[in-house]
């Protein structure tokens, strides 16, 4: 399971992801790689880059521009018995093939009585950002959490995304795996061989007394900047980095905020319904009598992703906006 | 062609599957079911004709009028009925009803009461067939209104490029729910489109179980060659009307009812059989008894069997494996 | 506005609907209805019927199934000067026109620099009953909440559906609106004439001083049983009915709740993520030291919902159910 | 035929999309945008010729590769180029960027990011027009991609149906990003699949803009008559990378590129010309002259113009009208 005792490598999260594949392509030939532009051209983000020569064209496919079918045909594959990783090329494109990946790979299992599982995995990246756009630069992670029988994966470090990758593409279930825009160049050590973190398990990135601050994926390096300002400022942040959104680690969560007695989240998607809700409202169900004070939220402003940077930065939660919010809660 | 005995089993699953539509329809009048049903009367030559044709290895996906190609395929009849009545003991326990289900022990990869939704399936249960080299094709049954999805479109294109081992088979049974073909599309055939995929399309009487059976086989071989998808549509007609409580002529003639009625897929199979002194009236009287009491006997278990438990069955959503 | 001193006449929600579309039809011309079986048929729920009749093909059309271009023209028209309303058979196929609804018509106003707008309404049904299962008897009306740019509205009267539905039609922006399965056949006095409802304003429907519940749609009347069991009981529920889900009138909410201290969110829908959770975390943000107990939350499973009855009776939240958890938290 | 004043116009206009396109690259090489550019060096008569055969109440859709578009459908340069640099004075007010605007001043619907999306959008447009009667068509830009989006499929499958008057002008420059037709599609026209529709396509040399122009007249008198949707195939090619970061030889033969840019559209139209005695290769200097100068302008004005404020626009978000 964790990274106990493995040797460790230095590289980026995209080339953790690229490692993992390879790693369990080589390993389970039901494992099979489909897309546009992952072939030829190894991925928008470079991160299939080399899997066609390793693996040829039969299990390594660029796709014509058919979301729908992209998901539709994997989840065909893998009620066949195969283990398909597609790619989406951004999460804005989700809502293109949204009925076959909620309203049937998702719901599949149960509704057929248990006879057939879906073991798909559909990887995409999420992130606002200048240029992006609105169409090209969403936060939908938290959106999908209400669909049952979906689980999804937010990837923070290079080892989490290798150990979360491989966890997602042995689980018989679909996986909805969110990759952060601006982490895909982000290094760090990620453990050789097999390595895997569950799915449904946080991770807490920094110890604290006083706030938890729970968030994933980029704002967790965002987060950390507040942390390390504030602890300057004799404030001790908890970190949560939920790794997983579906299932929640409600455990975790919560064992943090009963010991702060102060919670937060932060995410880079919009702030109403969805995830942040979510984990305010399980937060002030479960710890209501301990809390000092009301769960905070910060996140985006409910807008469409802009384009110019000016707009972008006033959309998306940063590390001033996140302290002083975590200035007022603390009351300090 | 079918030896005489294999075309007496196609007739005998045709009768098969119109008894078990019959069944239903009892059964949804006396409020015996939840929801309601979707007749398959009059289509019967296609499901029979099609999985004839099929190896037992064969797949094939189906949509919400799809308890004839159950039946054609060989589901477990006592499943089947328990599961459109929502009984504990049908093939998703109760969860799906008629509409979704799915059981890879006899080759149903499942059907899903969303139109189209099951063509990427099927495309892609042959995608695994082609990539594993396993041999199997899969058959994507689905009505002519199914073919303006736009996932349907999608899926087609991918099957044309890869060549994939599947068979489209469109039943166009000239409407869907109350709006005829001429008001939801503006091409003669719906086979033409198949061209538009780079693989060929058919359009066939869809009554006529031999020929079902005979274009099915060569689409089939032709699929296995490595010869990629063809799109059959079969022109054909639903007797009843769109669900249970349709009487399907506030949106269609009458007469154009009768006519086609006056088409009847069994009989037509069977005056031929007759024809050729392959088949006596007495032979068939005695093959329609059989499939009607194979039904009483299988319905009177099934109205007896239990309800699921009032659970919420939270556990179950996720596979374990 | 509010129906005052204006004439009304009995009516079940679906003439209600259907009067709504007739009345302003005639009075604009810019106002058509397509969909699936809308015209000759007059509608998979028969609220459409007579318009075709009344209006001819060319505002009144039957569609091919192709639920995408449906909204997506309808948006295209909408740019170009007409004001659609288009019918999607069940809220199940929502997920189809998806990428065409949030993505593009609800963003098209902001991302044009306010220069377009798109005038469109998307009547769907919704509801979780026994023999719809899991393709055809979602609610996901909660799911839809976090996407900027969309109004969405849920009338549990025959008043409020001509009401809201006419503010739909009127209003510049794309509205989603929810009509209850069960509902349709529910009578009540409809004003006549030009009658409106604000879209973002909720109602009041029973007053009380003990506990407020939140809820919209026919959980409404459920929890007016529930109100009632409870009155006997000698408990107060004030009952919020949102009618609108976006933008929330957390006015209404926070008035109420303030007013009883105590708080429960009821729907038909997930309580995971959505509108649920966002209620809990709007009503904890502002009012958490007033409050006597956590905001408490009853909703469907998170199952997809089944087709069998009894599954449906464990998923769906049921008068008992509400009543003891209402209970529960009153700490009677 | 145009006259010849009408082709020089026609010719000014490439000349001016072009100038513009190369700009854009500049300014994005110069760090002076957000994101990227889509280049559409090279497919400029498709732009040109459509666009000269339209009445100025006609409208246009258009998609990621959009500024030629914009420019020759007669956009404000100035608003242009500062949308595109992310600047308050652009015409989404910097909020959408290249891909992200619309403007019905001068018949432009709008573009966004997603292939296929807006083209339902003009095919909505168009229907309004035929409800309303107002006489105006619609044009629906799009690249070979898009062609297979469901909802590209269930679009043109409902303009057929009710002969709408949208022209659908699908840009083929033989690749979707990096993957190639021959690796997207199995037909060899993509015009092919308007039959399907049940109307007429057509497959011509993108790059010739008087034929772009005959054509598109032709599509647009039937249209305005009622005679229904045509889809225009414009065989073409990007002179440049999918995007401004990309050198679009990873996935493309150098002579490939190398032997479309003997095909030079502006060239072509230029050669007629001076054949024609029409144009004299002063007139042609002059023109470009005057065309690059007026960007340099536009551009110096739009890189000193501000940027937008930072802040967070909820209140923008819904129209109030
Ligand atoms: C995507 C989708 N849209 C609409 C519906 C509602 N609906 C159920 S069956 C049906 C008609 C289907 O017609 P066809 O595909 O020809 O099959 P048939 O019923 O004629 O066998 C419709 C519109 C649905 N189930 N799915
Ligand atoms: C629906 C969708 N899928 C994927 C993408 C990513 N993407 C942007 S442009 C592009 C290629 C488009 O090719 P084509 O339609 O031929 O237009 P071209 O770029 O060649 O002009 C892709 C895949 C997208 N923007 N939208
Ligand atoms: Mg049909
Ligand atoms: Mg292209």
């Amino acid at each position: 399971m964790e990274a106990s005792g493995q040797n460790t490598k230095e590289m980026r999260l995209q080339e953790a992801l690229r490692e993992t594949l390879r790693y369990e392509m080589a390993r389970d030939p039901r494992v099979f790689v489909m897309g546009e532009d992952v072939a030829l051209f190894g991925g928008a983000y470079g991160v299939t880059r080399g899997l066609l020569q390793e693996f040829g064209e039969g299990r390594v496919r660029d796709t014509p521009i058919s979301e729908a079918a992209i998901v539709g045909l994997a989840a065909g594959a893998a009620i066949n018995g195969l283990r398909p990783v597609v790619e989406i090329q951004f999460c804005d494109l989700l809502p293109l093939c949204m009925d076959q990946l909620v309203t049937h790979a998702a719901r599949y299992h149960y509704m057929t009585g248990g006879r057939i599982s879906v073991p798909l995995v559909v990887r995409n990246k999420y992130g606002t950002r200048p240029g992006g756009g609105p169409s090209h630069s969403s936060c939908n992670h938290g959106a999908f959490i209400p669909f049952p029988g979906l689980k999804i994966i937010a990837p923070t470090t290079p080892a989490d995304a290798k150990g979360l990758l491989l966890s997602a593409i042995r689980d018989p279930n679909p996986v909805l795996c969110f990759e952060g825009h601006l982490l895909y160049g982000v290094k760090g050590p990620v453990p050789e061989g097999d390595y895997t973190v569950p799915i449904g398990k946080a991770a807490i990135r920094r110890p604290g007394k006083d706030l938890t601050i729970v968030t994933c994926g980029g704002m967790v390096l965002t987060v950390d900047q507040v942390a390390q300002k504030l602890g300057e400022k004799g404030v001790a942040v908890e970190i949560v980095d939920l790794r997983s959104l579906a299932p929640l680690d409600t455990e975790t969560i919560l064992a943090s905020v009963a010991k702060t007695k102060r919670a937060m989240i932060v995410d880079e998607g919009p702030v109403i319904g969805g995830l942040v809700a979510e984990l305010v409202a399980v937060i002030q169900e479960h710890l209501f009598s301990d809390l000092k004070g009301p769960v905070a939220r910060v996140g985006a402003a409910p807008i469409p992703p802009p384009h110019s940077g000016p707009l972008v930065d006033a959309m998306i939660p940063s590390v001033e906006r996140i302290e002083a919010e975590a200035l007022r809660i603390i009351g300090a | 062609m079918l030896d005489p005995i294999q075309r007496k089993e196609m007739l005998r699953t045709m009768i098969k599957v119109r008894a078990f539509e019959e069944k239903l329809t009892d059964l949804y009048q006396n409020k015996a079911m939840f929801g309601s049903t979707h007749s398959y009367r009059g289509q019967e030559a296609i499901a029979a004709g099609v999985c004839a044709a099929l190896a037992p290895g064969d797949l094939i996906a189906s949509y919400h009028r799809g308890t004839g190609h159950l039946v054609a395929k060989g589901a477990d009849l006592y499943k089947l009925l328990c599961e459109c009545m929502g009984r504990a003991d049908g093939y998703s326990k109760g969860r799906g009803g008629k509409m979704h289900m799915g059981d890879l022990s006899f080759g149903f990869l499942g059907n899903t009461g969303t139109v189209g939704a099951t063509v990427p399936f099927a495309t892609g249960a042959a995608l695994a067939a082609q990539i594993r080299g396993s041999g199997e094709i899969a058959i994507s049954f689905m009505g002519d209104g199914a073919m303006n999805q736009g996932v349907v479109h999608e899926s087609m294109n991918m099957a044309g490029l890869w060549k994939l081992p599947v068979i489209y088979v469109v039943e166009n049974n000239l409407y869907a729910m109350t709006v005829s073909l001429e008001k939801s599309v503006a091409v003669k055939h719906l086979a033409e489109r198949a061209a538009g995929y780079g693989f060929e399309g058919k359009t066939i009487d869809g009554n006529d179980a031999d020929l079902v059976y005979e274009e099915t086989s060569k689409a089939a071989d032709k699929a296995r060659r490595g010869g990629g998808p063809t799109l059959l549509e079969c022109l054909t007609y639903r007797w009843d009307g769109h669900f249970g409580g349709d009487p399907g002529t506030a949106y269609r003639k009458r007469e154009e009812i009768e006519q086609w009625k006056g088409r009847d897929p069994i009989r037509r199979l069977k005056e031929k059989l007759i024809a050729g002194n392959e088949l006596t009236e007495a032979d068939f009287d005695k093959m329609s008894k059989a499939a009607y009491a194979e039904l009483e006997e299988v319905a009177s278990k099934a109205v007896a069997s239990p309800l699921p438990a009032a659970k919420a069955e939270v556990d179950d959503v996720f596979a374990r494996e």
